[in-house]
């Protein structure tokens, strides 16, 4: 039995003590497998691990298991993200095996946005199972090779389980709680929702850290560059549970015209010099949203070059 | 109670163009307790009704009838003779009132005059809020009393999605989220533990998942 | 009798009436309502349908005999045995009566004499009467204010206070006349709802708006932009080439300044009118420097011969809640005085024949006011008689009960259609009619005649008679019961109100249950030294408590609250709670005297020097141990701590008086003590305007402030001096007092009235005192029938005042414990029980709580004893299970039919 | 739209403010337009939907609630209730394709004799300009 759970990249290099830095790639609307793979081009060598999303913000894409296959093809590691909102439990469990018997490594386990933001609001909802209960039932098909009605799997999936966090969300004294139930529930990996409070931040780590969550799993903060001043203000008003701060937006404005997104670049590289120092914090997941060829540039500068072999 | 609300005229309108008989029937059970389907309202659309056969010239006869309830026999029973002269009903009661009627009356043209929108109470008069999803294993008392399969967007079993914000659902500014108000409830009652349980998985069969649901009181049956 | 037919004398002979006494109402002039219909509106009601039904009742009251266009000759005789010469034009008459109410009321200030003004000499300088007939829209130019010199509506108009008010020397008025300030608000701002862009400015010195909602009406009045100048004009000249005037005045710094505006108001004070004066004159009652009555202590209306009793105008500068108090008041002191003789004995009626099942039979009966056009009558007749199910028509006239019932009885007639010029006040004629026809009261339908055109082919007359018909065909006689009335009162408060209220209905033989949540009795009372007359309070509140104690007829419960209250006008439940045990009692009025305190400041270094007290803190101090008040070199008063502010919008009425009041009292026992009295605005209303002069004789000093810099309080210890920093909003600079005590006369609040209002189900109004329902007509009356109120409960109102309205309140009281019975049902709202979903909807919508679910009953319960009969709940029932036999649905849907029919 | 059409109106008055309003306006010698009837209720809270509606089967052109002030409605509510049930009522018109304008609420002080009947004048030129309801509407 290897001292690895599921021996994907991102775990290595984690177990490894490193500072982890993970990107992300969102599939196209279409089958437009040369845009998958050029945004790819970008990130390969940047990240330790990129998180394909599955159908964000309820839009229809490319599934996210398919689209895994073509980062892997091109060399990346893929984190396969899947909701509850569209599978009940029967899809989960083969889609997972499915995964797994392709290579796919990571995985991470959400809610999902309600389909009332997508492209479908139409559409039924399925919510079969809650993202706690996908976190616990792939652990249950990792440790105990069994499927969530108890019986026995040929050949379990072993996956590298990770969550996702709001600090900011509310109730906000509740929500390290709901962190360390899914670490409880399963979850080696945990990636925040992206961050611009960095006041607030902080607070949610020290208790992080009080209640030793961070030694039971790895804890990765996300990170979004702003592109533009109206970016910033839709994300602070428009985005439930995300807190961007007045002095941010301020700071945008002050860079003046055509240099706001370096301005944004240079906040997100302060953020990571920052969350490198940060206790309990073992990497950055950096969120450059339709910005994929920004990342090498970004991760240059703060340093997180060359990504560690293992 | 059931909740429902009055369809739009112009669907009725619509689908009882080809009739010149109609027999309008309210319940006097849940539907009339929210202000939908009571004899009041049989009166209203009844009215509306001839109102718009007048303006368009077609000759049209509308009777108004209010039943104790549409969902018991005996009771539907009772239009046998009242029903007779017309060719079509429109049931202003929940969405088993039509079928009851279409069942004990094949051969009239039943129609809904309501929307069933879900199982509720009033919370002022005039507004009405679901509360239960009828999932058919109630597990309020872990929720502090709050159920959030009924009350939460995504039916989340293990606490808040990300989307709180708040004390509000991430789908819109006027839904309340009953996960930010279970976890201020349990957490004043100090019972966080409770919250710290991991809910497993649901087991839906007794949901409508299960298939079109039934009950059997043996004890009742003759 | 009562001489006077204005509003206190109608009000006055209806409670005697109510009282069982038979009547005189003697006017002088050709008509009943005094003033009142001369106005345009009366703040805050429009003053049109206020006062008719009052006089209709008078005419129609058997016990009250009206006597117009008649004059007082010569009074003889003693109380309880008065001969009346009166001459009614030209003939004598001599009338013998048990007591006399002098309800002459006031008359307008003539400023024919002031040259200032030019009143008389410059066409578009008029008086504020004069204006208000302008703005009444059914006086002679129809609601329109047009200026008299060119017939064009003004756009600039200037109100002058004080015309014929606080001046001795030009008018022999040393007091001030206490409405015009509010009638001048109130003409301005009507024009300004009229016409937006009007200009209105007031002339003003101070600003009296004391009475309850006054404050919020002023405050309104600004935001409305009415603008107002402190000031003194000195005169109003024509303009050069025009018809504007041009005025001259004195702002607050004295500087001259100079305005033009195209028309002048002159608001006039009101003074006792000359055959008051006469009429008090020649019968040797005491008047005093305004030439009005002078009353005894602690009663205002009770004048110095026994048996006679005066109210209203002839006592002072009342407004209209004034004078309709001491109306009651005075009543309730004939009803001490007097056993009641009424003209004619209680009426018997026959038990209403049950439910007519057989068709209705209409009896159509009209009644033409005078100036109405005959042809009116002719159409109604003709028509009326075509239509179906009418076994009769006739028109009826003098005797209007006698002929009705007659008519009824002789056509057989199971239901009445009857027409005339004003219906709502015939609702109790028509009643009584068929009562004692023996008829369901109920079963009548009135046809409005007013707004018809007066030429007989007008067809709105024959849909309204149509109409009145048809409706009548469709009414079901409601279910009526007659409920025992409790002949006992619960009055609520052990103040001096609630004592005096006591000893009033106790007076007249009905047992009180007087509860008071203190350990004693005296309230607020306890702690006044003098009213402002300068009676000695503490020896007269001891005099009623003991005079309290000794009546058998009073039940005194102390350390006893109210924990709920059912039922309704003449038969209450009420659960009281003394220390810890509960009490029921069952009563068939309740009067609420439940007063109210002094707030305590959170301001002025309030409770961190013991030289700082409050007014009633100061009013115990003098009455234990003045001394050192007495020594003191120098004292201060602050005027409206806490009141007039955003937080509390209103005026707690008394405190300047208060503060004049202890002023002078200080002074004549240290001449050499310093007084300063810190104010916004003086509002010593009506004639206690003279303590005001005799104040500043005597040297006490008046420092006007804003409220945007308020004066501070500095202790510089726990005993010693106070330095007092105020800005003298008239020099415009600072002063500073070295005071050794201080009195801040804070906001009087009610005593948690929210309570009151939950248990009692009485309306509030926005300053969280009980509401009178309705405004203004009904000063002593709460929204609730059967549940009256007096003294701090409604308003703050100095010692005075509150001892007339408790007692006016015991005489409207009286109205219902005089009753056997108490009739129920009626036009309301019936439950179908069978139809009833008890889904809540009329619980809900009810806008006065009545309907509950009886569980008993499995159906929505409504008593009938408290529904007013809105009808909507029966509108929003969804089941239609709540039913209005006077007003039902198959009426309202086929009324519009039966109108269509040519 | 034909010559001389005289639209027929109902008005559903309360009989406190309305009514005395009404007084005013006779006192004033207003006179109210012959084709406006006048429906007295206790209280304008007291019209429902349905009365409302039931005019215009029956070939009625216009329909209107004429109640007290909102601040001084006797029975607190009444007034407002009105006001939304003629809004639920206009709606139902114009989900049938009739003007909902032919249903209103007004309030009245008591004093104001002069916009009674104005109101009434109002309502029978509006009347005017939106034409009779299409003709077979009349029996």
């Amino acid at each position: 039995m290897s001292e690895y759970k599921a021996e994907s990249n991102l775990e290595k290099v984690l177990k490894a003590g490193h500072f982890a830095f993970t990107g992300e790639c969102g599939p196209p609307q279409g089958a437009n497998v040369e845009a998958l793979k050029e945004k790819a081009k970008h990130l390969k060598g940047c990240v330790d691990a990129v998180n394909v999303t599955d159908n964000q913000t309820a839009v229809v894409r490319m599934s996210s298991w398919a689209a895994s296959l073509v980062l892997l093809q091109e060399g990346l590691e893929p984190n396969f993200q899947m909701v509850c909102r569209d599978r009940n439990r029967l899809a989960m469990q083969s889609d997972i095996l499915g995964i797994y018997a392709h290579g796919i490594r990571n995985m991470l386990c959400l809610s999902g946005d309600h389909q009332k933001f997508g492209n479908h609001p139409g559409s039924k909802n399925v919510f079969d199972i809650d993202s706690m209960q996908l976190i616990n039932m792939v652990k249950l098909m990792r440790d105990e090779g069994k499927f969530l009605n108890g019986q026995d799997i040929d050949v379990s999936p072993r996956l590298f389980i990770g969550a996702a966090s709001n600090p900011f969300g509310d109730p906000s004294e509740f929500r390290v709680y709901r962190l360390a139930k899914k670490i409880a529930a399963g979850a080696d990996f945990v990636q925040t929702q992206c961050i611009y409070n960095m006041k607030r931040f902080r607070e949610f780590m020290k208790q992080v850290v009080d209640m030793g969550l961070h030694e039971k799993c790895a804890i990765l903060a996300g990170v979004t560059p702003m592109k533009s001043v109206g970016m910033a203000r839709y994300m602070a008003k428009q985005v439930p549970g995300m807190d961007v701060p007045e002095e941010l937006i301020k700071r945008l404005q002050g860079a003046g015209k055509g240099k706001v997104a370096e301005e944004g670049i240079r906040f997100a590289i302060e953020q990571i010099e920052e969350f490198k120092e940060m206790e309990g914090i073992a990497g950055v997941h950096l969120m450059a949203i339709e910005w994929e060829h920004r990342v090498p540039e970004i991760a240059e500068r703060a340093g997180v070059l060359p990504r560690p072999e293992i | 109670m059931i909740i429902a609300e009055p369809k739009p005229i112009k669907e009725i309108l619509e689908m009882t163009k080809d009739f010149h008989k109609i027999l309008v029937v309210g319940c006097k059970g849940c539907v009339t307790v929210c202000n939908v389907g009571g004899s009041k309202e049989v009166g209203i659309l009844a009215s509306t009704l001839r109102i718009a056969a007048k303006r368009d010239g077609r000759d049209l006869e509308v009777g108004e009838h209010t039943l104790e309830r549409q969902c018991d026999p005996e009771y539907v029973d009772e239009l046998e003779d009242i029903v007779t002269p017309y060719d079509a009903v429109i049931s202003i009661a929940c969405g088993v009132g039509p079928q009851f009627l279409s069942e004990r009356y094949p051969a009239k043209r039943i129609f809904p005059g309501v929307n069933t929108k879900f199982m509720g109470g009033a919370v002022e008069h005039g507004v009405w809020a679901e509360r239960c999803a009828g999932c058919g294993t109630c597990v309020v008392h872990y929720f502090g009393g709050l159920c959030p399969i009924a009350r939460c967007s995504k039916s989340l079993l293990n606490g808040p999605c990300g989307g709180s914000a708040g004390g509000k659902c991430e789908i819109a500014k006027d839904v309340d989220c009953v996960w930010d108000m279970i976890v201020r409830k349990l957490m004043q009652e100090g019972r966080l533990d409770d919250l710290l349980q991991f809910r497993p998985a649901k087991d839906w069969t007794t949901a409508r998942d299960g298939g079109p649901r039934r009950m059997i009181r043996e004890e009742l049956v003759k | 009798m009562v001489i006077g037919g204005g509003v206190a004398g109608i009000q006055a002979a209806l409670d005697l009436s109510a009282a069982g006494f038979g009547t005189y109402l003697v006017e002088r002039s050709a008509s009943l309502g005094g003033m009142i219909p001369h106005l345009h509106r009366i703040f805050p009601l429009c003053s049109c349908c206020k006062i008719d039904t009052r006089i209709s009742l008078c005419e129609l009251d058997p016990n009250i005999k009206v006597m117009l266009n008649t004059s007082v000759q010569d009074v003889s005789g003693k109380a309880g045995d008065f001969q009346v010469a009166l001459e009614t034009d030209g003939k004598e008459k001599k009338i013998k009566t048990g007591a006399i109410i002098l309800a002459a009321g006031l008359e307008p200030f003539d400023p024919t004499s002031f040259d200032t003004y030019a009143y008389g000499h410059l066409s578009n300088v008029i008086t504020s009467v004069e204006f208000e007939e302008m703005q009444k829209p059914t006086g002679p130019q129809q609601g329109k204010v047009l200026r008299p010199s060119d017939n064009k509506p003004p756009k600039k108009i200037a109100w002058l206070q004080c015309v014929g008010s606080r001046d001795i020397n030009r008018c022999d008025a040393p007091y001030c006349s206490s409405v015009c300030c509010m009638y001048a608000l109130k003409e301005a701002v009507n024009i300004k709802e009229g016409n937006g862009d009007t200009e209105t400015t007031i002339f003003f010195m101070d600003m009296r708006t004391h009475g309850k909602g006054w404050e919020r009406y002023f405050n309104q009045a600004v935001d409305l932009g009415v603008r107002l100048i402190r000031s003194r004009v000195h005169s109003v000249t024509p303009d050069a080439d025009n018809d504007d005037l041009l005025i001259t005045y004195a702002d607050k710094s004295g500087e001259a300044k100079r305005e033009t505006f195209d028309m002048v108001v002159l608001s006039v004070g009101i003074r006792p009118s000359a055959q008051a004066i006469s009429l008090a004159e020649g019968l040797g009652l005491e008047l005093n420097e305004g030439r009005y009555l002078a009353s005894k202590p602690f009663s205002s209306t009770v004048t110095s011969i026994p048996g006679i009793f005066a109210c209203g105008g002839i006592n002072g500068p009342l407004d209209i809640t004034h004078s309709l108090i001491e109306a009651s008041a005075s009543v309730s002191e004939v009803i001490d005085l007097l056993e009641p003789v009424p003209f004619s004995g209680p009426r018997t009626y026959p038990d209403p024949s049950p439910v007519p099942a057989d068709p209705p039979r209409i009896l159509v009966a009209y009644h033409l006011c005078p100036g109405m056009d005959d042809s009116i009558g002719k159409v109604i007749q003709e028509y009326a008689s075509t239509l179906p199910d009418v076994t009769a028509v006739s028109g009826v006239t003098g005797d209007l009960l006698g002929s009705l019932v007659e008519s009824i009885k002789s056509s057989k007639g199971n239901r009445v259609v009857f027409a005339s010029c004003t219906p709502v006040t015939h609702k109790s004629l028509l009643e009584d009619a068929l009562r004692l026809a023996g008829l369901n009261p109920f079963l009548y339908e009135m046809v409005d005649l007013r707004n018809r055109e007066v030429t007989p082919a007008a067809s709105q007359l024959k849909d309204l008679i149509r109409m009145g018909v048809a409706r009548s065909a469709f009414m079901t006689p409601p279910d009526i019961k007659n409920i025992p009335v409790e002949k006992r009162a619960l009055i609520v408060g052990g103040g001096l109100a609630g004592l005096e209220s006591a000893l009033a209905v106790a007076g007249s033989g009905f047992p009180v249950t007087l509860v008071e949540k203190q350990e004693k009795l005296g309230g607020n009372a306890s702690h006044v030294v003098r009213t402002w007359q300068g009676f000695d309070v503490s020896e007269y509140l001891k005099e009623v408590i003991s005079q309290v104690e000794k009546n058998p007829g009073i039940e005194v419960l102390l350390n006893t609250t109210v924990k709920d209250t059912k039922g309704f006008a003449g038969s209450f439940l009420t659960t009281l709670a003394q220390n810890g045990k509960e009490i029921d009692v069952a009563h068939g009025v309740t009067i609420l005297a439940t007063g109210g305190k002094a707030s305590t400041p959170s301001e002025h270094a309030y409770g961190q020097n013991s030289n700082i007290y409050t007014w009633d803190k100061l009013g115990e101090k003098l009455l234990s141990d003045p001394d050192p008040l007495y020594k003191a070199k120098c004292a201060v008063f602050i005027q409206c701590v806490g009141s007039r502010e955003p937080e509390r919008p209103y005026c707690s009425n008394f405190c300047c008086t208060f503060s004049v009041r202890t002023a002078i009292d200080l002074k004549s026992k240290n001449p050499d003590m310093d007084i300063f009295i810190l104010y916004r605005e003086m509002r010593t209303f009506g004639e206690r305007e003279s303590l005001y002069r005799e104040a500043r004789e005597k040297g006490v000093i008046f420092v006007r402030y804003d409220l945007e810099h308020k004066p501070t309080v500095e202790p510089t210890s726990k005993e010693g001096v106070l330095q007092v920093i105020v800005h003298d909003s008239i020099l415009e600079k600072s002063i500073s007092i070295q005071a050794d005590f201080v009195s801040l006369q804070s906001a009087i609040i009610p005593n948690d009235t929210s309570t009151i209002a939950e248990i009692f189900q009485v309306e509030l109004d926005p300053d969280g005192f009980v509401a009178e329902s309705p405004q203004k007509m009904r000063p002593m009356e709460t929204s609730r029938p059967g549940v009256y109120l007096a003294g701090l409960a409604h308003y703050p109102k100095d010692t005075g005042e509150s001892i007339t309205q408790a007692r006016g309140a015991a005489a409207r009281a009286l109205e219902i414990l005089k009753q056997d019975t108490v009739r129920t049902g009626g036009l309301v709202a019936e439950v179908r029980t069978e139809k009833c979903a008890v889904c809540c909807t009329c619980v809900r919508t009810c806008p006065f709580h009545v309907p509950v679910i009886d569980h008993d009953l499995g159906a929505a319960f409504i008593d009938p004893a408290l529904c007013r009969g809105c009808g909507m709940c029966v509108a929003e029932c969804p089941g239609k299970a709540i039913i209005m036999t006077s007003c039902s649905d198959e009426m309202l849907n086929q009324a519009p039919l039966i109108l269509l029919e040519q | 739209m034909e010559k001389n059409y005289d639209p027929k109106i109902v008005a559903f008055c309360c009989s406190n403010c309305a009514s005395s309003a009404a007084e005013v306006a006779h006192r004033m010698e207003k006179i109210l337009p012959e084709n406006v009837k006048l429906v007295q209720v206790p209280c304008t809270g007291r019209v429902e939907i349905l009365h409302l509606l039931k005019p215009f089967e029956n070939g009625i052109d216009g329909v209107y609630v004429a109640g007290c002030q909102e601040d001084s409605c006797q029975y607190i509510s009444g007034i407002a209730k009105a006001r939304k049930r003629v809004e639920h009522a206009k709606k139902i018109l114009s989900e049938l394709d009739i003007e909902p304008e032919r249903i209103d609420v007004f309030s009245f002080s008591a004093a104001r004799g002069q916009d009674f009947v104005d109101m009434a004048r109002d309502m029978v030129e509006r009347l005017k300009t939106l034409g009779p309801l299409p003709k077979k509407i009349n029996p």
